[in-house]
Formats: structure tokens, C-alpha cells, sequence
């Protein structure tokens, strides 16, 4: 840590990882309800769960991704954030609403309300005064990063972070347009959905790695940034488009089934990048950097996310083979894995370099850092297969032989029950993942 | 990266080239009647195609002056292309599609 | 220096043309959402009111409406269609409040859905949104009445 | 650090003439028309004849004269380069502007094809091959709106490696129609 007001990101990540141990244990209980559908079923039904599940997930997301800005930022601009005390004013506005999200949707105490109460598109659930919030968060954030990286040294890592960052908040904007027909909604809801996590979320994640490659490899700064352009550019030339693939079937004019299947089939091309640009520096590279668990995750994630974004989105991303297997198990094998590679685990990369530095203690509790690598991903890969699996058989019984969705899933119990399995696991990995990185520090002997 | 040097004559004997195949194709199909074309025809159409996609690569992008992996590259990328079309194209001649037509 | 300069405006410029492409097709279909694949005469007071309840009951986080949601429940976009609303509406209307004031069913290994304690007025503006989803031209799908 | 890795490396990508950026879009570009276009021919496979009357209202004529004004103005483009290297920036800007009004009346040639196409004889045709008809068209038309642009931004920031990964724009345009037209206007 070379900046004292890096240790702003030291909170931000401890509010996700807080957020995170939330998320994957509330998954483990769905995952429960699959098999054992009466549980909690009076006292918290399984659709509140939910909201849980994936509101979470996108907040602990964001914290880690304003958590790195916060970290990384100053190293690239070579100077400290602009307000450390907007930073943390920040992180409890986020925090605050986080509670207001989550109280709001186990005790529904507003329901109706315009303001207060939650407002349910999937994912959008938040009420309004929260989405203010995080629009208010947002801004203060982007105020705070802007001017430290415009007052000081620019780099194309911070260049491309923030140009990600502010579409973040930009498209979130539209989260705030409900129209009354269906089809509008849907369209425009994929307007922050899909451009966030295939768009800018991407831009994100090319940053975050491109940093990680310059400390952790020491490879020249000049060949880093022209491959991190080339890798983002993919992403958006792709993606933006690649939107089309959620325009098949909500009401949209049929040409999208054309446009939607041509770019986001080669949507798989930048995580490809991805992969053979992090293995080539580390190779490359050939700096034995002691945080050894950062590079496991770092490659780990390029290589997750190419087989959860981009193997599983091709599989089904074609119109003539989504119009089967559109909105089965199959989506939420790719959604599991795609979120886990992409996101969660360049956040956990992050994270796993960062905290050493943050607590200024040595690297070294990596061990139980580096099992919990493969305890997630083992985990997360197994219950991707499980779900694909189910999914090709209800795609099969109920969108070709027309069986009944419930006794559809009636026949898919041994694979939820699989699925739960390998919950678990990842549920242990990730609590072993908050003990090694913010447990009791180790010091070298 | 590097710049090309390339000279007037080379690229207006290309562009002759080009305008030459265009031509003939125009002449040859006949532009303004409604023909059917033979697989050989059609293998010829994309054949020129091909080939004139592979001048304006290699003379008017430069790309003759890249490595020669480059080049094979770019050639079989576009070979790929047009055989795959015509695979496409002739698939139609298929004893599956001899079904009564409407 | 110049290279990573150009590199940098060739992915501003192309994603800028990506996106001018991008919301000039939404734009189009917009416009075909408006006049063509749903019907604007019956998208009445009550198809909206029946959406809202739709939002805050989070239906969405159990069902899938147009095969968007969350997969533990059925497919609601054509709910109306599998309950026969093609032939008889109102029979299917009635079917459809009817299950929902069933619920939950507390069978023993069943999922289970909430009761939502809704009012007779909002169980109609519920129907009646159903039934408007039901009329989306959504290209032919899903494939079958299963949802 | 190690090594000395020359601030120009691309890897492999530094062999090729222009802006390697430019060569990774000119991939993408083959790849995305590649794709469009056997999308277009195995949509013709279901139902030919229907796609050969379709093709039959096409204006051949309008767009083999099309394909003349895209490489005429790809010559153009080029003598853009072989001035700018010989740096005369005038001449270079000249044929720049020579490029881009060629590319204007290839527009204008598309808009007149386009509003025949919208106003008049679009009713009873194979709805995949209109659909595929104007969107690889389009989505190719919106590229030459794209290179006007950027020829005019090089023109005015006018040096050799501008100009070069500039006009590679125009030309992989050009290329694009010339892979384009037969398939969607002749091949039948």
C-alpha cells in the first residue's frame, strides 16, 4: 500500500465479503427448498429468498468493484483519492440502503408504497428511495475518482475502469423507467441487466485484471494497456449488440434473432482474449510473485468466466436453440457459473492481492487462500454440470414433449439434490476464503 | 506495427484488376436477367469474389507486406469462407431437398 | 505512445458506432412494440394495476414471465392459454383466481406458494394482466402450452 | 522489469501494416458478415424459390455499380497513403476527399435502392431474406457512415499512421461489399 487513503478499499471489502457469506449461505437454503420445497415456506417464502440471493450478489459485486477502484486508483494515478471521507460516506450510504433493501423484502412493510416499498423486477427489486441512494452513492463515487485520476498520472487501466464505472451508473438510470407494457419493461430492463454484466461490467473486469498482470507479473506497462483496449473493445463491439439475444421472445421484432445470435456468439471471443492474455503475461512474466494465491484466482477467473460466459452462453445463445431451452435450467447453469468466473472470482483475485497490503501483513496465509480456490470452483463447476443436465432434460420433457412444468421438475430431484451438494462445498470454500483473507494474520517465521 | 510503401502503378493496375473481374462477373451474369446458376456458376461467382476480397487485402490493406503466416492465414480464412457459402449454396442439390415444392 | 493512442480511439469510436446501431434498433422496435406485437387498446387501467401487483408480490422470483424469472415456478406468459382462455376467458380467469386463493396447498414435498391474501379487485387486475401477456406476439414462443 | 519489450509489440500482430487495432476489427468484421451471410444462405436453403423471387426484385444493376464506386474509391484511399508517405499531405487529402465522396454516392445509390425497396415491391417476399437483405445491408451501409467519419478525422489529423489504419477502415468496407453483393444479389 503505497497511499494511506487506499485503506478506504480495506472497508469496502469487508462490507462485500459480509454481503458475499449472506449470499451464498441464503443460496445454500434454496438450494435446500429445491429438495425440500415445505421449508420456511410460511415464515419466508422462497421468492423473498431469492431477492436475497441476487441482490446481494450484485451489491457485494459493486462493493468490491468501488472497493478495487479505491485500491488501484491512487497506484495508477500515483496520487491519494481526492476525499477519503466521501469514500467512506460512500460505503454507508450503500450499506444503509443494503439494510433498507433487505428489511424491506423479508418484512414487506411498504408494500405498495412508491418510495419505500420494493419494486419487483427480477433483480431491480430495490425501493425506490434505495435506487436514489445508490444513483447518489454512484455519483459521489464517480466525483471522488474522477478528479483523483484527472489531477494525476492517466493510465489506461483507470481510463478504461472508469469509462466502466460510469456506465454503471449511467445505464442504472433506466432502472428507474417501469412502463406498463411488458414488452417496453423487458426491453429496457435489459438495458442496465445485459449491458452491465456482457457491457461495462466487462470493462471492469478487463481493468482489474490488467492491473493485477502489471503488479503480479511485471510486465512492461506499454504491452498491458494496448492488449487491455483490444480485449475491452471486443467486449463492447460484441456486446452491445450481443443484447439482442434477450430480444427474442419478449415481444421485439424477429430481425433481433439474427442480430442477437451473430454477436453474442462471438461475445466468447473477449473472454478468450482474456485467458490468453493473462496466462501469456504470467508466462511471460516470469516474476515469482510471492502472492500466489492472487494468480491462481487471477487466471482462475479469465478461465471461468470463458467457460461460464462464453462456452455455456454460446450453448444457448443461438435463437434456433433458445427458443427451447429459453428460460429453463439450462439459463441457470450458465448465470451460476458466468457470475462466478467473471465477477466473483476477479473480485476474490482482488481482494486476495489487496488485503495483504491493506493489513500490512505478508501474503503468505495462502494455503487455505488457495483450497478455497478450488473448493469454490470445484463446487460451482459441479453444480453447473448438475443444472445443465437438468436443464437439457426439462428443455427435452416440457419444451418438446409439452409435459407439465411441475411434474417436469418432479423427475429433476437427484440433480437438485446434487446441486445442494455442491452448494455446500462452495459455501465452506467461500467461509474459508473470509477466514484466510481476514482472519488472524500470519507472519512470516 | 509498421507503414507500407506501396506505388501508384501497383495499386491502379490492382484497382484495373478489380474493375476488370466486376465487370466480366456483371457481363457474365448477365445482371438484369433473372437466371438460375449452375453449381459451376456459382462456384465461379464466389470464386472472383473471394479473389478480389483477397487483392484489396493484399494490395490496397497491404497486407502482402505482412508475414507470410499472415497471409496464408487471411487466404484460408477466406477460402473457408466462400466454401462454406458455396457448401451452402449447392446444399440445396441434395436428394433431402428434392421434396415437392410447394 | 502512438499506437496505444489509436488503440484507444479505435474502441471509443467503434463502441460509439456499436451503440448509435444499438439504440437506433431499440428505437424501431420501440416503435414495433407499440403498434405491432402488442395491443395498445387493451393494455387498459387494469392490465396495469394487475402488473404492479405483479412487482411487488415479486412473482417474478419464483415464476417466469416470458421465460424471464427465476425457474421454481411455471412460465405465467401463457398461463392463460393453459388454462383454456383461448376458447372460454372467463372460464380461465376464474381458474386462474381460483388457484390463487388455493395457495398454499401445504402439501407435504410440494413447492409451495405463498398465500398473498389478494382482494377480489386485485385478483381480476391480476387475470386481466395475464391475459394481456398472453396476447404479446413473442415470435411463436414457447414452443409448447407447457410454458 | 525484464526484458525488453519494444513499446511497439503486439505480438504477432506487429507484422501487420496500420494499426493492429484495426486488423482485430477487420477479423471481427469477416467473422460477423461470415456468419450473416451462411445464416443468409442456409435461410435460402428452406426455401429457395421464394428467396430467387425475393432476389429478382433486388436492382442488380444498382448494386454492381455500387461494387465500381467502393473499389474506385478503395483506389482513392490508397493514393491517400502512397501521398501521405511521400508527404504531400495536400495531394493526400485531396484523394481523401475523392474516397469519401465516392463513398457518399454509394449511399446515395443504397438510399434510392432502399426506398424502392420500403415503398413498393417488398409485399409477398420471403420474410428471412428481407430481413437479412436490410440488416447486412444496413448494418454494411452504417459502416460506410462510419468510414466517412473517420476519413474525414484523418484528413484533418492527417499523419501516415492515421491515414493508413484510416483508409484500412475504408478498404475492409469495400471488402465486405464485395464478399456481400454476390451472395445476396447474384447467387441463385
Amino acid at each position: 500500500m503505497k497511499y494511506q487513503s487506499q485503506k478506504v478499499a480495506f472497508w469496502y471489502f469487508g462490507a462485500a465479503m459480509a454481503l458475499f457469506a449472506i449470499q451464498v449461505l441464503v443460496g445454500a437454503i434454496m438450494g435446500y427448498i429445491y429438495v425440500a420445497p415445505n421449508f420456511m415456506s410460511e415464515l419466508i417464502p422462497f421468492n423473498i429468498f431469492r431477492m436475497l440471493h441476487t441482490n446481494a450478489l450484485i451489491v457485494w459485486l459493486l462493493l468490491g468493484f468501488f472497493g478495487a477502484a479505491y485500491y488501484l486508483i491512487p497506484e495508477e494515478a500515483e496520487r491519494d483519492i481526492e476525499s477519503p471521507m466521501l469514500a467512506y460516506g460512500q460505503l454507508i450510504l450503500l450499506v444503509v440502503g443494503t439494510l433498507g433493501a433487505v428489511l424491506t423484502y423479508v418484512f414487506n412493510f411498504a408494500e405498495g408504497n412508491v418510495v419505500f416499498g420494493q419494486q419487483g423486477r427480477e433483480f431491480l427489486e430495490q425501493p425506490l428511495w434505495v435506487k436514489l441512494g445508490i444513483i447518489v452513492a454512484a455519483l459521489v463515487f464517480l466525483y471522488n475518482i474522477t478528479m483523483t485520476v484527472l489531477k494525476g498520472r492517466k493510465t489506461a487501466v483507470s481510463n478504461v475502469l472508469l469509462l466502466g464505472l460510469w456506465g454503471v451508473a449511467l445505464f442504472f438510470l433506466f432502472s428507474l423507467y417501469n412502463p406498463g407494457n411488458l414488452s417496453l419493461d423487458k426491453m429496457y430492463w435489459w438495458y442496465v441487466v445485459h449491458i452491465w454484466v456482457e457491457g461495462v461490467w466487462e470493462l471492469v473486469m478487463a481493468a482489474i485484471l490488467a492491473f493485477l498482470m502489471l503488479k503480479l507479473t511485471g510486465i512492461d506497462r506499454e504491452i498491458i494497456e494496448k492488449w487491455i483496449y483490444a480485449i475491452v473493445a471486443l467486449a463492447l463491439f460484441t456486446g452491445l449488440l450481443g443484447t439482442g439475444h434477450h430480444y427474442y421472445w419478449i415481444g421485439t421484432p424477429g430481425y433481433w434473432q439474427w442480430i442477437g445470435s451473430v454477436f453474442s456468439a462471438l461475445e466468447i471471443v473477449p473472454f478468450l482474449a482474456m485467458v490468453v492474455f493473462a496466462f501469456m503475461m504470467v508466462w511471460k512474466g516470469g516474476r515469482d510473485h510471492p502472492n500466489k494465491a492472487a494468480v491462481l484466482w487471477a487466471l482462475g477467473s479469465t478461465v471461468l468466466a470463458f467457460f461460464g460466459a462464453g462456452v455455456w452462453g454460446f450453448m444457448h445463445t443461438l435463437a434456433p436453440v433458445n427458443f427451447y431451452s429459453h428460460g429453463t435450467q439450462i439459463t441457470a447453469a450458465h448465470g451460476h457459473l458466468a457470475f462466478f468466473g467473471a465477477y466473483v472470482s476477479m473480485n476474490l483475485a482482488m481482494i486476495t492481492y489487496a488485503m495483504p497490503y491493506l493489513r500490512k501483513s505478508e501474503p503468505y496465509n495462502q494455503i487455505s487462500n488457495m483450497i478455497s480456490f478450488w473448493l469454490m470452483a470445484g463446487g460451482m463447476s459441479f453444480m453447473t454440470i448438475t443444472l445443465t443436465f437438468a436443464g437439457i432434460i426439462q428443455t427435452h420433457l416440457q419444451r418438446v414433449n409439452g409435459e407439465d412444468f411441475m411434474s417436469v421438475q418432479e423427475q429433476l430431484g437427484v440433480f437438485y439434490w446434487m446441486r445442494l451438494g455442491s452448494g455446500i462445498v462452495f459455501v465452506i470454500g467461500a467461509l474459508l476464503f473470509i477466514y484466510a483473507t481476514f482472519g488472524p494474520k500470519k507472519v512470516r517465521a | 506495427m509498421k507503414h507500407t510503401r506501396t506505388n501508384r502503378a501497383g495499386l491502379l493496375r490492382t484497382w484495373a484488376i478489380l474493375m476488370g473481374l466486376s465487370l466480366a462477373t456483371m457481363l457474365a451474369g448477365r445482371v438484369n436477367e433473372n437466371l438460375s446458376l449452375a453449381p459451376l456458376w456459382a462456384m465461379a461467382l464466389l470464386g472472383v469474389a473471394g479473389l478480389k476480397a483477397r487483392l484489396i487485402l493484399g494490395r490496397f490493406l497491404g497486407l502482402r507486406h505482412a508475414s507470410s503466416d499472415w497471409n496464408s492465414a487471411f487466404t484460408i480464412l477466406l477460402v473457408i469462407l466462400q466454401v462454406s457459402l458455396l457448401a451452402a449454396f449447392l446444399a440445396l442439390y441434395l436428394p433431402v431437398f428434392h421434396s415437392p415444392t410447394p | 505512445m502512438q499506437t496505444k493512442s489509436a488503440a484507444r480511439n479505435i474502441f471509443y469510436g467503434g463502441s460509439l458506432f456499436f451503440l448509435v446501431i444499438f439504440i437506433g434498433l431499440t428505437a424501431n422496435s420501440h416503435k414495433y412494440i407499440r403498434n405491432t406485437s402488442t395491443n395498445a387498446e387493451t393494455l387498459n387501467e387494469s392490465v396495469v394495476r394487475g402488473k404492479r401487483i405483479w412487482e411487488r408480490k415479486a412473482c417474478i422470483n419464483c415464476h417466469t414471465i416470458l421465460g424471464e424469472g427465476a425457474y421454481y415456478a411455471p412460465e405465467l406468459g401463457n398461463v392463460f392459454v393453459r388454462y383454456g382462455g383461448k376458447d372460454d376467458a372467463q372460464g380461465a380467469k376464474d381458474a386462474i383466481k381460483a388457484w390463487m386463493q388455493a395457495q398454499p396447498s401445504g402439501i407435504e414435498g410440494r413447492r409451495q406458494m405463498p398465500d398473498f391474501k389478494l382482494t377480489d379487485p386485485e385478483l381480476e387486475d391480476l387475470a386481466n394482466f395475464l391475459e394481456w401477456v398472453s396476447t404479446i406476439d413473442t415470435q411463436g414462443w414457447p414452443p409448447t402450452d407447457a410454458g | 522489469m525484464q526484458g525488453h519489450k519494444n513499446a511497439e509489440s503486439w505480438g504477432p500482430l506487429s507484422s501487420l501494416p496500420g494499426n493492429p487495432m484495426i486488423w482485430i476489427l477487420i477479423l471481427s468484421e469477416l467473422m460477423v458478415f461470415g456468419v450473416g451471410l451462411m445464416g443468409f444462405v442456409i435461410a435460402r436453403d428452406i426455401d429457395p424459390v421464394g428467396f430467387a423471387k425475393s432476389q429478382d426484385s433486388l436492382n442488380r444493376l444498382a448494386g454492381a455499380i455500387n461494387t465500381m464506386v467502393l473499389i474506385t474509391s478503395g483506389l482513392f484511399a490508397a493514393l491517400a497513403v502512397e501521398a501521405r508517405a511521400r508527404d504531400n499531405v495536400q495531394t493526400s487529402r485531396w484523394w481523401l476527399l475523392a474516397a469519401g465522396s465516392f463513398g457518399v454516392i454509394f449511399l446515395i445509390i443504397k438510399a434510392f435502392e432502399y426506398r424502392d425497396k420500403i415503398l413498393h415491391n417488398s409485399a409477398g417476399l420471403n420474410e428471412n431474406f428481407l430481413t437479412l437483405y436490410f440488416l447486412l445491408t444496413g448494418f454494411h451501409a452504417a459502416h460506410v457512415v462510419m468510414g466517412l467519419v473517420i476519413l474525414f478525422i484523418v484528413g484533418w489529423k492527417n499523419n501516415l499512421e492515421n491515414i493508413e489504419t484510416g483508409t484500412a477502415f475504408w478498404h475492409m468496407v469495400d471488402l465486405i461489399w464485395v464478399l456481400l453483393f454476390p451472395v445476396i444479389y447474384l447467387l441463385r
